[in-house]
């Protein structure tokens, strides 16, 4: 049903890369953009993310195009907000009858954070694509996060893909029987689903425990290992292209497009 | 409703980092002390953290949202308590965004605080308060998850607000967003109550 | 025959995964009883979900009676109403917190008014032998109640055609046989029935036609005999022949035995090697009578009387409803599977037995011993066993054929 | 043989269920190949579960290596590790988000140093055939690799004991003989194996001593061919005898064949027709060769290169090891199970055929072989394929024997 990022992310151009390097790079690229004060750089960083997206990760062009529509909804219902509560400057449209306007104030506004959620975004799909979640485990033990929350998180994720193919053969087998037709029905379908789901959860639960105590569970679960050598070239690059963000963030902080 | 990436500016993102913190350093606290306790309550933890990710990934009928987690979570409120629940709440807002780009890693403070814990919460209470008053049981699930839904989109409207006041002020700017959002997201809480309600039922007739 | 369901060139490929099916184009026969065999992994499960539009195909056209698959809504629900589908696993299709709210999904789904939706409950759990089941949790049922709850659900809304995903996938052997028997019970109703399996001896035993596929294409298709007499093409689908099969070719390789039409059954089998020793079926010194009685016009009470006088060595039960009535009156079957194959053998040694069936299957055994006293020259007598009201001991009354 | 597990009249009742176990007394014995054989329900898994405590026994004993079982953690602990335990669905057994991990899971919680750990977890894998898939996560891979992610867990933590429910269910025929190849290679490294299934055919083909179960109780114990050559016992508890015992049944009920040791195999099988035909095994003109050869000795170009000539007709690839080299030289094997029999019919029938093993199973070949040769009357060639550095085109040099 759901197309999981995390899947392509394991055939990545970029999988054998250290994972801390990429992390570095979409984390800082992110905090770049939140805190950049011009729309220049959230929009260099969204170009630059995405082509590493698409030209070293070889991520499809189409797969990464509808992955961009996800935000759409709630970025346009945020920014028509934005633009209607930022009152000063000069007026450039007014809603005829209604006490609204749109400002110079406004606009530049909603195109600042227009662009930085898009830089944001493309930040985040570069981390999701690029590096699968098993590889950030071990990276979270490396940083000392607490254990029992790593391995809460690890057995969580085991179980979000057994459940969630799960959840997809119920949802087929009812679409079969015509579930899902009229509204009524599609609450009532998904009532059961929910349900359904509940009562495999609860027998997953108890066959996971079972399972543990069958191999001797002690309290500790394996972290998988990964590689984190990085060489100096791609460091340095990672650095001089954080580098050369930053000085664009801070020389083009002031511009603005209206 | 899940506050994206990039859409919470300083120092807002950072104050709700803050906000959660205690919550979560508690809840980590706590899980630890159980888990050495009953060590089945890790297991059983996680199996309920995949079915919130999936109860929130499922498309609701007509409406371009998703099940948020209040309700899932709000069962765990009352099986783990509010700040274990925050903990849940974590860790399946973090695969949310890198699995499907629900959400993000500046606004997750924002996210965690609101749906991992404001909702819960009132998921709780709504429950406690109802089963005390011995009201009927699916009216009282049915609430406790509606108003949990409402209470985070309340919520959430008022972390946008304080980022954002623009030159009408918060209040005019709360207004304004949990106008706009009321379209999706009220309809989305009583289905949402619905659904719960069903699953309830269900579960009660095994 | 008239074609149903028929397929050009079908391609798919799931995203990010290698090509599902690559290619794929068939013909399902009205009212045939077809196995799509191959190897997990070999684009079954994929085919199968294209024939009621749950999957659209990349490439490549389907047709069911002659139009081609539309998948606008309206024409998706008519199409699922039509081709009802059996998943592998009953557990995540069953999914109604007691059985009877679970058959009534599809037909309230239908929109039917609730005593047609009661009625159809009420049909389709006797068709699959689960009366006095309604109120029960699907959960504490046996994995073959399951399996017949699931295709209760299905038969409820009264399909034509039935499609079942690896049938008897994790069932003991007693109940498989129970659902394959339900399967040809369909198939002789007239409905078109299709599975998939990676179990070459019960695509061999069931089916009239075999589609057998690997890696996304057809590699064979043709009758069970054809399809599966080629252990080159079996090796190359990664699966195993049945073993009566591969005794077979052995023997054949051999020079033992003549290839030609390869035995089905060990009742073939045995007569096959039976007539190499000694170029005829001998038997003892009688041939063995096998009693036949229609469970819905016998009294239990007598049947059991008759059979505890011990005037029979073997019992078989044929069919859900004559296993039912046998479950109710306390009879207790020796055979429930291959039941006439089994008492022609225990007739050929002098053996008696009696079949308990019902409806239109009783005129199948009359006919099937029948064929096989012509083909081996052995005159096997059927007596009917029918109820005589008012006299006394009739049922046996032992009459000469 | 030493008793290693013995259990004396167990009793267990699930809550609010009906007895699954009524009174069960057994002995299984160090180094057996055991199977424990019934319907769904008969109470076999209930009694593996028993094996390494995780479940207790309403009443009845259980004695391990002669000591009965205690149930302190640490006891339990202990038990378990040398009582490993493969559940029947794999997705229920892998724990963690990766290969790897899940088969450190057992050593690490044992409180193995890391090395050793890591050593366990290559050895594992290499065992199971699954080097390379550290990194995979579980949902990525197929049945069959899942299953032997679960064993390679289990294995890690070098148990004495391997139980096993059902190791084959909703396995396709190629994945199921790659179990039960693994399963044979186990018990032959000296490690008591015990499964529990519902295939008939399966446990007759591979265990050394089969349980009988229905109804939470023992319907009888011994080797295959006593429990299984009873129709009666195998109905009682709905079970389908072995095709080809079941035909050696019907023949010998006809008189034609001598009610002796039934045939295990399509060989043996073949065999015991012909001689009731001929009196001896005939031959073609020729019988053909059995080349054999090591795969942990032999360069897979060479030999890629003498099949491609020609010189053999069937290529077989037996166990794990093999199986996986052939795959990396792309040699395609014709059989990869059932595999010196194969080549036995093959070189009866005057065709040449080449066996790739490894390790112990190479001198088993060639006893095998032998025992059939000098049982038979029939001298089988046994050649084997060893590299001569430096010659060019050693391989397949014709050493007469």
């Amino acid at each position: 049903m759901h197309e999981m990022l995390e899947d392509l992310a394991r055939g990545n151009g970029l999988r054998e890369t250290a994972p801390w390097l990429k992390l570095l790079l979409g984390v800082a690229s992110i905090l770049l953009c939140v805190s950049s004060s011009g729309p220049i750089a959230p929009l260099l960083v969204a170009a630059s993310m995405s082509a590493a997206i698409l030209l070293l990760a070889k991520i499809p062009a189409r797969f990464y195009a509808r992955l961009l529509l996800i935000p759409v909804s709630f970025a346009v219902m945020g920014i028509i907000v934005i633009l209607f509560v930022t009152g000063s400057g000069t007026v450039l449209i007014e809603v005829p009858g209604l006490p609204l306007a749109v400002t110079t104030d406004g606009a530049n506004l909603a195109i600042l954070v227009l662009a930085r959620v898009f830089g944001g975004m493309c930040s985040l799909y570069f981390i999701a694509l690029t590096t699968p979640m098993t590889e950030v485990f071990d990276l979270l033990h490396r940083l000392r996060v607490p254990t029992v929350l790593i391995d809460l998180a690890m057995l969580t994720y085991r179980f979000i893909f057994i459940l969630i193919d799960e959840a997809g053969e119920i949802y087929r087998s009812q679409v079969m029987r015509l579930g899902y037709g009229r509204f009524r029905e599609s609450v009532n379908s998904l009532g059961m689903l929910a349900g359904a789901l509940f009562i495999r959860t609860w027998e997953s639960g108890e066959a996971l425990v079972m399972a543990m105590d069958a191999r001797c569970y002690d309290g500790v679960l394996a972290v998988p290992e990964e590689s984190q050598t990085v060489s100096g070239l791609s460091l340095a690059l990672a650095l001089a292209y954080l580098g050369a963000v930053l000085w664009v963030s801070l020389t083009t902080g002031g511009l603005r497009i209206l | 409703m899940h506050i994206m990436e990039g859409f919470l500016p300083s120092p807002w993102w950072e104050i709700w980092f803050l906000v959660s913190l205690p919550f979560i350093v508690f809840g980590v606290y706590q899980l630890n002390r159980l888990v050495k306790e009953r060590r089945e309550t890790l297991p059983l933890l996680a199996v309920a953290g995949a079915f919130v990710f999936v109860l929130s990934s499922l498309k609701l009928p007509s409406f371009t949202g998703s099940c948020s987690h209040p309700t899932g979570t709000g069962l765990g409120a009352v099986l783990f308590g509010p700040c274990i629940t925050g903990v849940l709440g974590l860790i399946v807002l973090v695969f949310q965004a890198v699995f499907l780009a629900h959400g993000g890693i500046t606004t997750l403070g924002a996210n965690v605080f609101s749906m991992g814990i404001a909702g819960p919460v009132v998921a709780w209470l709504v429950y406690k308060a109802g089963t005390r008053a011995g009201a009927n049981t699916y009216a009282t699930v049915f609430a406790a998850a509606a108003l949990a839904d409402l209470f985070t989109y309340v919520v959430t409207s008022v972390q946008l607000a304080l980022a954002f006041p623009g030159t009408t002020g918060f209040v005019g700017a709360f207004t304004a967003f949990a106008a706009i959002f009321a379209v999706t997201q009220v309809p989305l809480a009583i289905i949402e109550g619905a659904i719960i309600a069903l699953v309830f039922k269900y579960i009660v007739h095994l | 025959m008239r074609t149903l369901i028929e397929t050009e060139n079908l391609t798919y490929t799931y995203p990010n995964g290698p090509a599902a099916l690559a290619g794929v184009s068939l013909r399902i026969e009205a009212g045939s009883k077809t196995a799509i065999v191959g190897p997990n992994g070999a684009g079954k499960s994929t085919l199968l979900l294209m024939f009621n539009g749950m999957l659209r195909p990349d490439r490549g056209e389907i047709r069911f009676a002659g139009r081609p698959i539309a998948y606008d809504n309206r024409s998706l629900r008519d199409l699922r109403r039509r081709v009802g589908f059996v998943f592998q696993n009953p557990d995540l299709q069953i999914i109604a917190p007691t059985v009877e709210a679970d058959v009534a999904f599809g037909p309230l789904n239908l929109g039917l008014p609730p005593d047609a939706v009661r009625k159809a409950v009420r049909d389709a759990l006797g068709y699959v032998g689960l009366q006095g089941y309604e109120r029960r949790p699907p959960h504490h049922l046996s994995g073959g109640e399951k399996k017949r709850v699931a295709i209760a659900g299905i038969l409820a809304m009264e399909p034509d055609v039935l499609v079942f995903d690896e049938p008897t996938n994790t069932l003991d052997p007693a109940s498989a046989e129970e659902v394959m028997e339900l399967l040809d019970e369909l198939a002789s109703s007239g409905r078109t029935v299709l599975i998939s399996t990676h179990d070459v001896e019960l695509a061999y035993r069931w089916a009239d036609s075999a589609i057998l596929m690997e890696r996304g294409r057809i590699l064979a298709r043709g009758s069970p005999e054809e399809v599966f007499s080629d252990p080159g093409l079996l090796a190359a689908a990664r699966l195993k022949p049945p073993a009566l099969l591969d005794l077979y070719n052995e023997l054949a390789f051999r020079g033992i035995i003549d290839r030609d039409a390869p035995p089905k059954s060990v009742l073939e089998f045995t007569d096959r090697i039976e007539r190499i020793l000694h170029g005829h079926i001998r038997t003892g010194e009688r041939v063995g009578d096998v009693y036949l009685c229609d469970a819905e016009r016998v009294c239990g009470d007598e049947l059991r009387r008759f059979i505890e006088s011990g005037a029979v060595e073997h019992v078989g039960a044929m069919g859900t409803r004559a296993k039912e009535f046998a479950g109710r009156e306390r009879i207790y079957p020796d055979y429930t599977y291959g039941v006439i194959d089994r008492c022609i053998l225990k007739a050929l040694i002098g053996e008696d037995s009696l079949i308990i069936t019902s409806g239109g299957m009783v005129e199948h055994v009359k006919r099937r011993i029948a064929e096989y006293s012509a083909e081996s020259g052995q005159k096997i007598p059927v007596i009917p066993v029918e109820e005589h009201k008012g006299r006394h001991g009739a049922i046996g009354g032992r009459i000469s054929s």
